[in-house]
């Protein structure tokens, strides 16, 4: 069955067809085929088309600068590129385009909006985000960083983790304590920070691969103005939730075909090793696929459900679970069928993954391996399968919460920690 | 159209669901499972006449509606869900043999009797040596001019001891190049004896059939009878979603009512998860088996990969979920008078039926030429 | 390798085959190979037999007319009749001489003893258990079955559930709440109770199986002596955790030998459908025996470690997770081969399972499916699996507990129960 | 003897755990693998001269300690808990080749330089296409006159880059029946080339060994060398063992300290019960290692069936409790800092190593005749 997107859908899928068979170099396979040191060359230029094109911002409304694409539109141009193994922007463009644009759009200021979005949009402005920290993981709102007026000025303290391109990055939007006497999820303001001041410190954080993807940024009496506030003040935590549905739902399709991609590389190892005949073997790979397909078909869903006009939710904790799980799993199987050549497995570094290689990547037991490590993160990023299986029970299946120890002023659960890690 | 069900569909869900939960509890399920017959007549009449059920799917001028196949999988989902006992799938599987490989004089016999509720049909074709029942029959079929007869034992017949006409698979010197062609038995024929068996399953009544120089008509032409399979694993999977749902129900609604250690036991994250990874497995099986109904409704060539595939995610789902009820409701659930146990019997039929699911994947990874 | 066992012990276990085959019938394969109607018969003078050879009490000391047999002895003696498919005793006899005798033996006081001890091992006296409650399963210290004084009697009203055998039985030994003001474990007591007065009714619970193995029992206003109370009264908890202790260690060997023949019957099974050659039937019978093995290594080590003196503990959870959730996967791969044939089982019901089938029953689809409807029960009864995991991580890990909402008075949490449900 | 280590065995695990621990911390176990040989020479030569441990297994009348199996077991455990680097495994499964099938001669030539830790051995037998190096070998030993060369390449050689004498299989005219045979080579000879490889496992140095008509001594006589994988198993689920519970050790300590929601997340059931999980399954692959062991030790028969198992049983422990570990770490175990991944690379190593716990379970099977 093909399930039918709308004619005016399919037409643009031509046109973007056509933009990438025009534009991407002849012999493209995706950026795992270009050489390492051609990537940062490529990405570049690559990120220039795309604004001449209009492919930048597809989110955004043409007033912004945007592509002002529709939804189904954002959507067949995310699949075909994700089909042709083609980057939709830069590291920081998902942060500052996909995640603060949108926030902006939605619940900045005019001044804000006249002021960052061009910016966002030239390159000019490199964003990264500031939520995690040291004490505050699956416990988001648990954050200590602080902020503190000081006339003008926000005087920020602390330390904010697990920041990708963070490195990459000049500014830094972020969540900090603004009134510590307010319950957890109350006395939190949503700030724009630039990071270029000698308040900021960045340092890489080296994953288990060894390679560094993700920073810590410390603030030690950094500055930002009183006005960069997005939301009201101390309302930071609701502009974060908000934050999250801007971008859910166009990606709804692109998971199925980039672990499709993934697939047939692991068909074709088996291939190459003589194992599809193994009952054991053919049977997980087959398995691989069903839940390859349960993916498409639950993208497809959530797709019509989005074009429909309903807001992505809490369904959004399933696929999350489905689609890290199976990240394990596949890699799993990968190492299974390389045996004993993982040990010592031949190939090309990645570069680093943050899940799996780019298109092109040659299949090669390295890139396997590499792939079966960062498929450990997939689990723990972005809410952990504990938090999304919380989600899942009490949000969509409405079973009760459990007795809460984190209620009252956020000073005195600070302070009852200390008291019970010293006793 | 997109992927989803319209307007009308949900409307239809919604109406045949209150319509079972008043008409058709688990407590009249179990009474009409226990009568011979294995099923309540009348509200086998009520579905026939009121909701026009039985024709849903059929052309309009053998007395249909027309509909395609999406409005059935509705039914089944929703029969699933209720554990309904009535011969709607028999009748729905056995039309469906009857529209693809049936001659213009058949269906003409059939499917107006089919779709008015009055004439009772069924599938016979699984074997105790082919669970399909759609190949490496030891049933034969046996020419002796005009006439046919068949000689043979079929097993897993829904509602078999009773439907007033059977679709019988059959090899023999007239099957054709795949060795199995279709046959229609009179339930009232001479030689065929046929017994209700004792069942896992309690609420779905199938029966033992014995042919024995049974006369029969053929019912069209020989052909491929594989994609019954496929269309009846399609089918198979949206009734046992609609089982799994009502498993997640149950424990669900269980798990916020019961108290221990002066706390629902679903605020513990050992139920909770439990629930969540039942609604998981759910939510894929689901897509799965929507996708396959609707790949079947428009005769699409994926159904040969879809339909094997949701099969199997559906029997791990609802054989998964039926055991986690089990265990959630701790005790309870292991009584005979809570209804646990007759999803958790279901569940392991349905999943043996046609094949489990590792022979399922199996047709997947030959259908992906692995 | 063969373990060694102490030369004493192998020599008594000469004894023990040499008593079991002269006394057993000549073509015995087990219960399971009796006609149903014949077993009752044969066990009731099997028991009588075992009485006369002073193999029933194997535990007791000789002083109360037990076996006096050491530990090992015990197991040895434990071991031969598992592989013998022999009984012990009768179906009270676990819980009158197993459990309540040696309890009595241990913590009751002489009248008790002797006026209980012979009347257990004559079998004048068939005990039962009264623990659970529907209110008060995972949650055993819960119960709300209430005893109070009355003169010189107690006078019991409430309700127990799945008690086994309770229908054969005609004294219950039972937990009861004696003070509603103390804290949920700390205000009830074990009581002795006849069972045949006009306040104590028996109604059998069916199982999902269609089986009667377990019973509800109703208290209202039953009575029993003021005296019939084993240990102090209000510290019936500890009493009831004490008996747990005294039968552990002597089956540590048994269950591997009963699990080991119904692999063999697994196997058997995959032979005759020709199913030994398919890759993943084979992977997951070498899996199965796996775990059998493993169960039997655990075995020993619990063994060895008893005759070195160490009680049983906690380490059981371990045992029970295991056993339990091995048969569920045992008798679904049973499933699993059977395909279609389990759906119409041909084959003798078995008269109802509580975990497997006695040694001696055919292998007949219909045994196999009465075996997976059973084995769902595994991880219910004794402590679920749920409460199982809570043992390993918190006693023999060390992780800290759930915040509690059950401290306080009993009569309190009874209270807002009540409250929390009308809510 | 019954089924447990007696007081003296326990007493030398607690020793050499706490000398491991003061003197190897995983800290000084990065530096050592960081270094071209791999390990620390200084350490190894403690854990021969002061602690006896490549001795413990061999006779005395090679300097040995004569000890059994049991003891190597428990430094596997303990190296193995502390990812030790050092050439103990390598030089332990070298000299049981030779005790096994070495002549009077080469025993007297090579194990009391083995004993004292003076002369590091190594087995070199796996190649890329045979895991488990004992059949279907390249690697052919060549013989003119009384003297011989091995051509072929070798992986996975645990020190091999370093190792004085090396245990090599081979096939070839005289390599009798089973078509494989062991031959001694030296570090030092004409024809050898070898290459630390870079592995997926960080903390155990392994090299590519080619050899190039590289002179080698015959060990002894030709003979099935299936028993060496059978002992290479069971020894290697030792190690596992130690791995296991260190990781268990780890992911425990951190769910006791770690406070999210004002609450240590072991108290979580979530967080509790995967701990638990990993204690269930590290105790039986730590009872069928245990077994394995024994049986090796007392040269049982059982070994064919109880080594398999055990490897696979320990397989699925260490790389399910290294992934847990993992997980409840949370971003902390994903770090090149922590040492998690540490024990995680080793995991899927060893279950890799003399192939993965499906080619184990199909070696029961066989075993089993089923």
């Amino acid at each position: 069955m093909d399930v039918d997107y709308p004619p005016s859908a399919q037409e643009f899928r031509s046109r973007v067809k056509a933009f990438l068979g025009e534009h991407l170099p002849a012999d493209w396979t995706g950026m795992g085929g270009l050489p390492e040191d051609e990537r940062e060359a490529f990405r570049v230029q690559w990120r220039r088309t795309l604004g001449e094109h209009s492919m930048l911002a597809v989110s955004w409304p043409e007033q912004y600068g945007g592509a002002g694409l529709s939804l189904v539109e954002q959507v067949v141009l995310a699949e075909e590129f994700a089909l042709a193994g083609a980057p939709q922007g830069s590291e920081n463009d998902s942060f500052g385009i996909g995640m603060l644009g949108n926030t902006l759009i939605h619940l900045g200021t005019e001044e804000q909006k006249a002021h960052y979005l061009p910016k966002i949009l030239s390159g000019e402005q490199r964003w990264c985000q500031g939520y995690s920290e040291p004490e505050a993981g699956s416990d988001l709102a648990g954050i200590r960083t602080s902020a503190v007026l000081d006339g003008d000025e926000w005087v920020i303290n602390g330390q904010k983790t697990w920041t990708s391109a963070g490195h990459l990055a000049d500014h830094i939007f972020l969540l900090a304590r603004t009134d510590a006497d307010a319950p957890k999820h109350r006395g939190i303001t949503f700030l724009l920070v630039p990071m270029e001041q000698p308040g900021v410190e960045v340092r890489p954080i080296r994953n288990l691969a060894g390679y560094s993807l993700f920073n810590e940024v410390f603030f030690t009496d950094a500055r930002t103005a009183r006005s960069e506030v997005v939301g009201e003040v101390n309302d930071g935590w609701r502009v974060a939730m908000a934050l999250l549905g801007f971008e859910r739902g166009v990606t709804a399709t692109t998971d199925a075909i980039r672990f499709r991609a993934e697939l047939d590389r692991l068909f074709a190892l088996a291939r190459e090793r003589g194992l599809t005949s193994d009952a054991r073997v053919r049977d997980r790979l087959a398995w691989c696929h069903s839940r390859v397909e349960v993916m498409r078909f639950r993208g497809l869903q959530a797709l019509t459900r989005s074009l429909a006009g309903q807001r992505p939710g809490p369904e959004s904790a399933i696929s999350k679970i489905i689609w890290s799980e199976y990240a394990q799993a596949y890699t799993e199987l990968a190492m299974e069928i390389l045996g004993p050549e993982a040990l010592v497995p031949s190939g090309q570094r990645t570069g680093g993954l943050l899940q799996m290689p780019e298109a092109g990547t040659e299949n090669s037991p390295l890139s396997w391996v590499e792939t079966f490590l960062a498929a450990r993160a997939g689990t723990i990023y972005a809410g952990s399968s504990q938090i999304q299986r919380n989600i899942i029970g009490e949000v969509l299946l409405g079973l009760p919460k459990e007795p809460r120890l984190d209620a009252g002023p956020f000073r005195e659960l600070a302070a009852s920690r200390s008291s019970q890690a010293r006793g | 159209m997109f992927f989803a069900y319209d307007a009308d569909q949900e409307e239809f869900r919604a109406s045949l669901r209150r319509f079972l939960s008043d008409r058709a509890p688990l407590e009249a399920v179990r009474r009409a499972t226990a009568t011979d017959r294995g099923y309540d007549v009348e509200l086998w009449r009520q579905m026939s006449t009121q909701l026009g059920l039985p024709g849903l799917h059929l052309p309009e001028e053998h007395g249909g509606s027309g509909t395609g196949l999406i409005e059935p999988s509705i039914v089944l989902e929703e029969t699933g869900r209720a554990l309904t006992s009535s011969p709607y799938a028999a009748g729905l599987l056995a039309s469906l043999a009857v529209l693809r490989f049936g001659s213009t004089q058949s269906q003409a016999d059939l499917l107006p009797g089919i779709a008015s509720g009055e004439l009772v049909a069924t599938l016979a074709t699984a074997e105790v040596g082919s669970p399909a029942g759609v190949g490496g029959l030891e049933t034969t079929a046996t020419s002796r001019g005009d006439s046919v007869t068949l000689t043979g034992t079929k097993v897993l017949v829904e509602h078999g001891h009773t439907a007033d006409v059977l679709v019988v698979s059959a090899t023999g010197a007239d099957a054709g190049p795949t060795g199995a062609r279709l046959y229609v038995v009179s339930g009232d024929a001479p030689g065929l004896s046929r017994t209700r068996s004792q069942a896992l399953d309690l609420t779905r009544p199938v029966a033992q059939v014995m042919l024995d120089a049974t006369p029969a008509v053929a019912l069209g032409e020989p052909g491929d009878l594989s994609p019954l399979v496929d269309l009846g694993c399609a089918l198979l999977s949206a009734e046992m979603v609609g089982g799994t749902a009502a498993c997640l129900d149950m424990a669900v609604a269980y798990a916020k009512d019961r108290y221990q250690f002066n706390r629902p036991i679903g605020s513990f994250q050992a139920v909770k998860h439990r629930c969540a990874d039942m609604l998981v497995a759910l939510d894929g099986a689901r897509a799965a088996a929507q996708y396959a109904v609707f790949a079947a409704d428009r005769g699409s060539p994926e159904l040969a990969t879809v339909a094997p595939l949701a099969k199997a995610e559906a029997s791990e789902a609802y054989t998964s979920a039926a055991g986690s009820t089990v265990q959630v409701l701790g005790g309870i659930g292991f009584t005979w008078e809570h209804d646990a146990h007759l999803y958790f019997r279901r569940a392991w039929a349905d999943a043996a039926l046609l094949g489990g699911p590792a022979a399922q994947r199996a047709r997947v990874a030959d259908a992906l030429g692995l």
